[in-house]
C-alpha cells in the first residue's frame, strides 16, 4: 500500500503543473514546425524535445545533477557551443561573392538597423504594464534581428539569460519564416523595373584574397571592437580553416561531425530553458513581436539602402539582394533570387545575394560586439 | 517617467552609436578589399590549373583523399562486374 | 646512489600489490574475449583496457589529476555518457516490427522478469556469509537482467557506483554470450513443433508511425514514470532524429562518431571502477551468479509468455522470439532465428524477433525507471 | 532475521509492483499502437515512392548528399577512362 | 560624449601594449608557416590563431570565462587533449617495420641522447645572465628533443605550465624544419658508401605480432616506468584498437573526427599560452636555441648508433635511417629516403626507417616517465 | 658556484640515468619480440587470405561497410545513365 502511494506519486500525473502541460505543448509545436513544415529542423527539433524534457515533473533534467543542466552550464553559460557553432558556420562560409562585391557590405551595414531599431522598441514596450525590460535585456532582444542564431544566443547567454529561451525560440522561428515575411515587404518597396535589374557577372577571386580576407576582419574587430573578438574570432578561424588549403581535415570535421554534435546539445540546452516560469508570460508576447518587427525592419533597410546605392553607383545593383543583408544564410539569399526570377525569368541573383547575406553575419557579430561592449 | 526618458535616451544613443560603428566597420572593410586585397590579388594570381583543383577540394570528405581508395575498389568491381554481364557484346572482341 | 633508489622506488615492481595483479589479469581476460572470442568488443576492449591501466600502480591515472578520474566523474557519475550512447542507439533502432506486430511488447515486458527476480535473488543471497547487499545494491545488480549496457550502467551509477565495474563487466560479458546461455533454455521450453511454427509477414508500417511512436513512447513515460525519462528520452530524441526524416546529418553523427566517441571513453571510464578493492570480494561472485540467473529467467520469461500468448492468438506465434524479450540487441533476435531455422529450415524469423528485441529496450528502460523511483 | 524477512517483503513487493507497471505500461502502448498510430497510418498514408527514398536515406554519410559530388566526379573519371580504354570499340562509332 | 568615450575606452586602439602587438605578430608568423611553407599546419595553425585571439586587449578570451581559459583549463592542464591525441597517433602508428627489424629500437634509444643533452645544456644556460631554469624548466625543455608534439605538450603542462608556449612552438616549428636540419647533420657523419648502403627486404609480419606487441609495451611500462604510462597506454590503446580488427569503427573515430577535434582545440589552448609576460623573454631565446641543439644531437645520436651496429651486424645497416630515431613521425624516414636516394637511386629506405621512426615516438615516451618519475 | 655544480650533478645523473633506462627498456623490448612475438607468430600464423581483407579494412570509412550501400546505389545509376547514352550502340542488342 505504501509502496502503491510512493509508485502513484512518483508518476508524472500526480505531480503535473498547468505551466508544465503548455511548456510541452510549446515543445511539441517547435517539433511540429521542424518536421513536418522543415523549419530550421537541426535547432527546433532539439530545442522543442528539450524543452518538452525540461517541463517533465519530478524528473529533474534540469536541475542539479540533471544532463540538460550539465549541458547548459557546461556549454551555453559559458558560450562555449555558440562560438563552437560560429567556427563551423565560418567553416562553411564562402566570402568570394562578397570580395568580388565589396560594396554590399553596405547592405549587411544597412540591415543591421532591424537590430538597433528594435532595442528602441524593447524599452518603448516597457510603457506596457507587466513588460519590464532592462537596457540588457533589450540588448539581448533586439540581438534577434541579426537573424543569426549563435550570435543571438551568445548575446542572451551574456545579457539576459533568463530571457534564453524566447530569444532562441523567435530567432529560429522567423529565420526559418524567411520566405514569408520578407517577399511582402520587398515587393512592397521595390517597383517591378527595379525588380528585374539584371546584374553583372562577379569577377573571379583569387585564393590569396580567400586567405586574407578573415585575417583582415579579425584585425580590425581587434582595433576597434575587442568585445566581438570572441564570435568574429571563432568565424575567421572556421573560415581560415576552410581556405587555407592545409587542413583540410580540421576543416571538414569542423563543418561536419563537430557542428553536429554541438548542435544537439545546444539545441537541448536552449529548450532547457523553455520552462513555464520563463516562458509563460507577457515578455515572451513581447519578444515574439519585436522578432518579427527586427526581421521586417532589417529587411526593408537592406532594400532601401540598395536603392540609394543605386542612385550613385554605375553598375546597377537589384534592390532584392539588399533583403539579404539580414543574414539567415542562405535562405534570404535565395528569397532574393526567388523574388528576382518572379519579375525577370533571366535573372538569377543568388549569387549576388551571397554578398550582402554574409555581410549580414559581420554586420550581426559587429553589432553584437556593440551590445556587449556598451551594455554588457 | 524620467527614468523612461533617460531609458529613451539611452536606447537613442545606442541606435546612433552602434549604426554608425556598424557602417564605419564594413566600410572599412570594403577599403581593405579594394587596396590589400585588390593589390595581393595581383601580386599572387592564382594559378591556372588552381581553379579544378579547388572546386573538388571542397567536396569535404573527398577532400581528405580517406574515401577514394575505397571508392576506386568499389568502382573496379562495378565496372568489372558491368564488363562480365557483357561478356558476349561486340566490345569484347576487341580485348 | 639516490637516484638509482629513486628510479627503482618508481618502478612497479617496486610497489606492485598482488590485488593489482590479479586485477589486470582480469583485465587481459577482457580484452581476450573481446579480440579473440569477439565478446561485445566495442565496449569490452576499451573496458579491459581500463581495468589494466586503473590498476598501475603509483601511475595515478585513476586518483584525482588522473585521466581515468576525470573521465568516470565527467561522464559516468553525471550519466552523461550511458545516456548519450542511449541516444545513439535510439537513433540506430528500427522500430517497424514492433508497430507492425505490437503484441510483441508483451515478450518484452515478460522478459523483465529476469529483473525483478534477480532482485529478489541478491536479497536472498544476503544469507551467504561475506555477501552484505542493500536493496539499493539488489536493485542496480538486478538491472543486469534488462540485458542492455547504458542501461545497466546507468541505474548502477545511480543506485550503486562501487559495484558499477561488476555489473559492467557480468552484463556485457552474458549479453556476448547469449548465443550460449538461450539455446538450451529455448529448446528445453519448447517442441519441435512449436519452434517449427513459420509466422505470417508483417505489414508495411508508414513513416507518420514511426516518426509518432517515439514521442508516444516519451509521452507515457512522463505521465507514469518521470523517473525513467532520462532514459526513455534520450532514446526517443535519438529515434525521432531518425525517423523524422529532417536532421539526417545530426542522425547520421550520433550513431557514428558521436557514439564511437562515449563508447570509448565508457569503457575507460567503467574500467577504471575495476579496482582489486571493489572487484576482488566474494560479493562479485555473487553478481556474476546473479547475471547468469537474470539472463535464463528472462529468457525463460520470454518464451513461455509466448507460448501463453500463443494459445489465445488466432494468429501463430512462435515462442522462440519469446526469447528476444531480454534485449541484448539484436543478437537476441539472431539467437531466435537461427535455433528456428534449426527446426525448420523455411523459418525465417528474425524480422518478427526484431519486435520483442526492441520492446525488451523499452521494457528495461521503464524497469529501470520503477527501481529509480522506488529505491533510488 | 527480522530485517531478513523485511528485505524479502520489500523484495517481493518490488517484483509485484515493477512487474504490474511494466506490463501495464507495455500493455498501454499496444493500446497507442492500435488507436492513434493506426488511425494516423490510415490518415498519412506513406506516398508510393517513398520506399525507396527511404531505403536509400539510411544510408547514413550519403543521406546529407556530402559524398555525392565526389563520388560522382570519380566516376565521371571512371567511366571516361573506361571509355577510352575502349575507344576503338564498335559502340564508340554511335558517337 | 559619455558613450562616444565608452566606445573608444572599448577599442582595441585604446588598450593596446607593445608585447601583445609583438605576440600577435608571432601568432602571424606561426600562420605563415602553417600556410605558406605547410610547417605542421595542423597544429600550427590553431596556435598561430589562437596567439592572436589571446593578446587581444580586453577581449578577456583567456582570462576566467572566456573560451580559451575553459579550453586550457579543461584539456591541457588536465593533460586530456595530449593523451587523446596520442591514442590517435597510437591508432595510425604501424609497427610492422619495427616487428620485422626490431635491432632498430636501439636507433629509436640512441637518439632520445637529445632529450638528456639538451637537460644539461638548458642548465648549463643558467650561466647566462637572465636565464634561470629550475630542473623541472631544464627537463620540460629537453623534451623538445623527442620530436613528438603531444608528449612535449602533456610532459611541459606537468613539469613548467609556464613555459609550455615556448616548448611547443619550438617543438613544432623544429619538427617542421626537420627536413631541413636533418640532411647536413647526415651527411656530414656517413660517408657517400655508407649512404648507398641498400638493406634486405622486411619479412612479413604476423597479425598475432602486431596485437601483442603494443600489450607487451605497456605492460614493460607497467613493470619499469608507472610515470609513463599515461602516454605509453594511450598510445597502446589506440594502437591496439588499430590490430585487433575488432573495433574498426573505435579505430576510425579516434584516427579522424576525434583526433581533428581535439587538435583544434589543443591548437588553440597551447596558442593561449603565448602571452607577452610568458613569451616574450631571454628564456624563450634559450628554448629555441636549445631546441635546435636538441634536434641536432638526436639526429647525430641516431646515424652514429647506426654506423656502430653496422659494425656488429651480419646484415648490413643503412646509417641514415639512425636518423630517424628522433621520431617527427613521418618526416623524418621521409628525410631518410630522400637522403639514401640522392647517393643510390634504388636505395628505397623509406619502409627500413619507419622502424626507428616509431621506435622513436616510444623512446620519447619513455624518456618523458624518466623525467616525469625523477623530477616531477 | 656550488648551487650550479649540485645542478650539473643532478643533470649528469639524469642523464646516465635516462639513456641507461631508456637503452634498457628498449633493448628489453627487442628481446621480447625476439622470442614472445617470434613464437607466436609461428603458433599462429596469418590465414593466407588475411593480408589483402587486410589492406582493405584500413580505409577507414569504408571499413564499417557504411558508405558500401550509398556507393553501389549510385554506381548502378551512373551505369545504367551510361547504358542508357548508348542505348543505340551494337551491345544493346544482347540484351
Ligand atoms: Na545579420
Ligand atoms: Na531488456
Ligand atoms: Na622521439
Amino acid at each position: 500500500m505504501d509502496s502503491l502511494n510512493k509508485l502513484w506519486l512518483s508518476t508524472g500525473l500526480a505531480n503535473f503543473e498547468l505551466g508544465q502541460v503548455i511548456m510541452m505543448l510549446v515543445g511539441c509545436g517547435l517539433l511540429y514546425l521542424a518536421i513536418a513544415r522543415n523549419f530550421e529542423p537541426l535547432l527546433l527539433l532539439p530545442m522543442g524535445f528539450g524543452a518538452i524534457l525540461t517541463n517533465i515533473p519530478i524528473s529533474g533534467l534540469s536541475e542539479i545533477g540533471g544532463l540538460l543542466h550539465y549541458i547548459y552550464y557546461a556549454g551555453i553559460d559559458t558560450g562555449i557551443f555558440p562560438l563552437l557553432i560560429f567556427m563551423g558556420v565560418g567553416a562553411m562560409t564562402d566570402f568570394g561573392a562578397l570580395i568580388a562585391n565589396p560594396k554590399t557590405l553596405l547592405l549587411g551595414a544597412a540591415a543591421q538597423f532591424g537590430i538597433f531599431a528594435t532595442l528602441f522598441g524593447a524599452i518603448a514596450l516597457n510603457m506596457v504594464p507587466g513588460i519590464e525590460f532592462s537596457l540588457k535585456d533589450a540588448a539581448a532582444i533586439s540581438i534577434i534581428g541579426g537573424a543569426d542564431g549563435p550570435t543571438a544566443i551568445f548575446v542572451a547567454s551574456r545579457l539576459a539569460p533568463e530571457l534564453l529561451g524566447a530569444i532562441a525560440v523567435a530567432a529560429y522561428s522567423y529565420m526559418a519564416m524567411v520566405p514569408i515575411i520578407q517577399p511582402p515587404i520587398m515587393r512592397a518597396l521595390t517597383t517591378v523595373e527595379e525588380r528585374k535589374i539584371e546584374m553583372a557577372q562577379l569577377r573571379p577571386v583569387t585564393k590569396i584574397e580567400k586567405i586574407i580576407f578573415p585575417l583582415g576582419v579579425l584585425m580590425m574587430a581587434i582595433f576597434f571592437l575587442p568585445a566581438a573578438t570572441p564570435l568574429v574570432g571563432m568565424f575567421c578561424l572556421g573560415n581560415l580553416m576552410r581556405e587555407s588549403g592545409v587542413v583540410d581535415r580540421l576543416s571538414s570535421t569542423v563543418q561536419n561531425e563537430l557542428i553536429n554534435i554541438v548542435t544537439i546539445l545546444l539545441g537541448l540546452g536552449v529548450g532547457s530553458k523553455l520552462s513555464a516560469e520563463a516562458f509563460l508570460n507577457v515578455q515572451t508576447l513581447g519578444i515574439l513581436a519585436l522578432g518579427a518587427v527586427a526581421f521586417s525592419i532589417g529587411t526593408a533597410s537592406g532594400v532601401l539602402m540598395a536603392k540609394v546605392m543605386n542612385k550613385f553607383s554605375k553598375i546597377p545593383i537589384n534592390p532584392l539582394i539588399g533583403a539579404a543583408g539580414v543574414s539567415a544564410v542562405p535562405m534570404a539569399a535565395r528569397v532574393a533570387n526567388k523574388v528576382g526570377l518572379e519579375a525577370n525569368p533571366h535573372n538569377f541573383l543568388l549569387m549576388h545575394a551571397m554578398g550582402p547575406n554574409v555581410a549580414g553575419v559581420l554586420g550581426s557579430a559587429v553589432a553584437a560586439g556593440i551590445l556587449l561592449a556598451l551594455v554588457g | 517617467m524620467n527614468s523612461m526618458e533617460q531609458q529613451f535616451l539611452e536606447a537613442g544613443t545606442l541606435m546612433l552609436a552602434g549604426m554608425v560603428f556598424v557602417f564605419v566597420f564594413l566600410s572599412l572593410l570594403i577599403i581593405f578589399i579594394n587596396t590589400v586585397l585588390a593589390k595581393l590579388s595581383i601580386k599572387f594570381p592564382d594559378p591556372i590549373t588552381l581553379n579544378t583543383a579547388r572546386s573538388n577540394k571542397k567536396n569535404n570528405k573527398a577532400a581528405n583523399g580517406e574515401i577514394s581508395p575505397a571508392i576506386v575498389a568499389v568502382i573496379s568491381g562495378a565496372v568489372s562486374r558491368y564488363r562480365k554481364q557483357h561478356a558476349s557484346s561486340p566490345q569484347k572482341s576487341t580485348k
